[in-house]
């Protein structure tokens, strides 16, 4: 299990080969990236987020995943600073010996990430700039794993 | 008691952390942000919108009415949005 | 959308880089991977496929795909030839503006590819070698899309 | 006619691929199968358990009573097990 909140960017090679090296027992890795996306004229987006708790969360949700989907191992990466159109933003890596667990589990670490990690963005098309509101939406896309 | 400002609450306020003793019948967090707004017209503003505020204690989620303490770690923002 | 029935191994980075690049109305990418998995003192598995008939599989699962879940593109690079416990067989990646539509578009891919794709695995444990059997589950997971 | 063999099914019969002019009322796979399955015991023994055969009539998936002609491509192999 690998935490980690950084302003770099990271390769998703670099962290399966990470996870993967040494073992044989797995058969599925499921990875989910999410980027920044340059929707009305949006051209940056700057992630603030509350250090010591997000290190925290990071690591209960990844906990709660490794149990709940029987999990052989889990890595969750999510980046602040400000970041362009196109760049990543959080890296979320699931390795299970079955499809199912490594597809759900990385699910449910997007889910959980959305409504319990202690990030707030902020759009700037460049002009202007905007805190995103939450969604209602990814808070009952959340409760459905309870 | 260290109280932590993020996002929106943190530019409403213009600052992003500072340390208070409340008085003794400030007990809970809905009680410390009636009392900061009381202060100061910058408080007032930045929780007038109850709904829109989340809070954290020693680093957890938590209700509004959580009990708080000397030495507490308070954290006030808006809904959360990452990942 | 690209396809791809190769021997060579493959990077996530850099097909992930090269569906990305210079577009910015991606949110989501995700990508699943399948291992050879050691099992039962299983040290390799060799893959056989029908080539001609492989491809034009992919491409009919791919573009499936990409109608069903909306998604802004995708891959599948599936690999044939002999490879040893812990390599990779298969790569399926997504391309979304929603973390839904790229989990369900991956997760349909790798059941599509499970039994609909010609490919054959015999697996060795470095003295016997023996075929894999298909799982009626498999069928039954393909079919819960249709 | 064209007729590949994969997986159990090739080596069963000792072969990848071959070239053969059925006789007129061999019409369908099943028909194709039954037909070899005279010729050889090795075919027989390939298509004793015709349960465990799949087929493909020019790269596509076919039952086993589909219509074959002159000129097809047809391949004979167990479940496929990729992905």
């Amino acid at each position: 299990m690998r935490i980690s909140v950084q302003e770099q960017d990271f390769s998703i090679d670099k962290e399966v080969e990470a996870l993967v090296r040494g073992r044989g027992d797995i058969g599925a890795v499921a990875t989910f990236s999410g980027l920044v996306r340059g929707d009305n004229g949006i051209t940056q987006m700057t992630l603030e987020h509350y250090p010591g708790m997000t290190e925290k969360q990071l690591e209960a949700i990844a906990k709660d995943a490794m149990k709940r989907f029987s999990l052989d191992d889990c890595l969750i990466i999510h980046r602040y600073g400000t970041l362009k159109v196109g760049e990543r933003i959080v890296l979320v890596i699931t390795l299970s010996k079955s499809r199912k667990a490594a597809f759900q589990g990385a699910e449910f670490l997007m889910d959980w990430l959305k409504t319990q990690a202690p990030f707030w963005k902020k759009e700037s098309n460049g002009n202007e700039s905007k805190w995103v509101d939450a969604k209602a939406e990814d808070k009952h896309t959340q409760e459905k794993w309870k | 008691m260290q109280i932590l400002y993020f996002s929106r609450v943190r530019e409403a306020i213009g600052k992003d952390e500072e340390t208070l003793t409340p008085p003794a019948d400030v007990t809970t967090v809905d009680g410390l942000l009636n009392w900061l707004s009381t202060k100061d017209e910058g408080y007032e503003q930045a929780f007038k919108n109850r709904d829109g505020l989340r809070a954290a204690v020693n680093q957890t989620f938590s209700p509004m009415d959580a009990p708080i303490k000397h030495g507490d770690e308070i954290a006030i923002f808006p809904p959360v949005t990452g990942g």
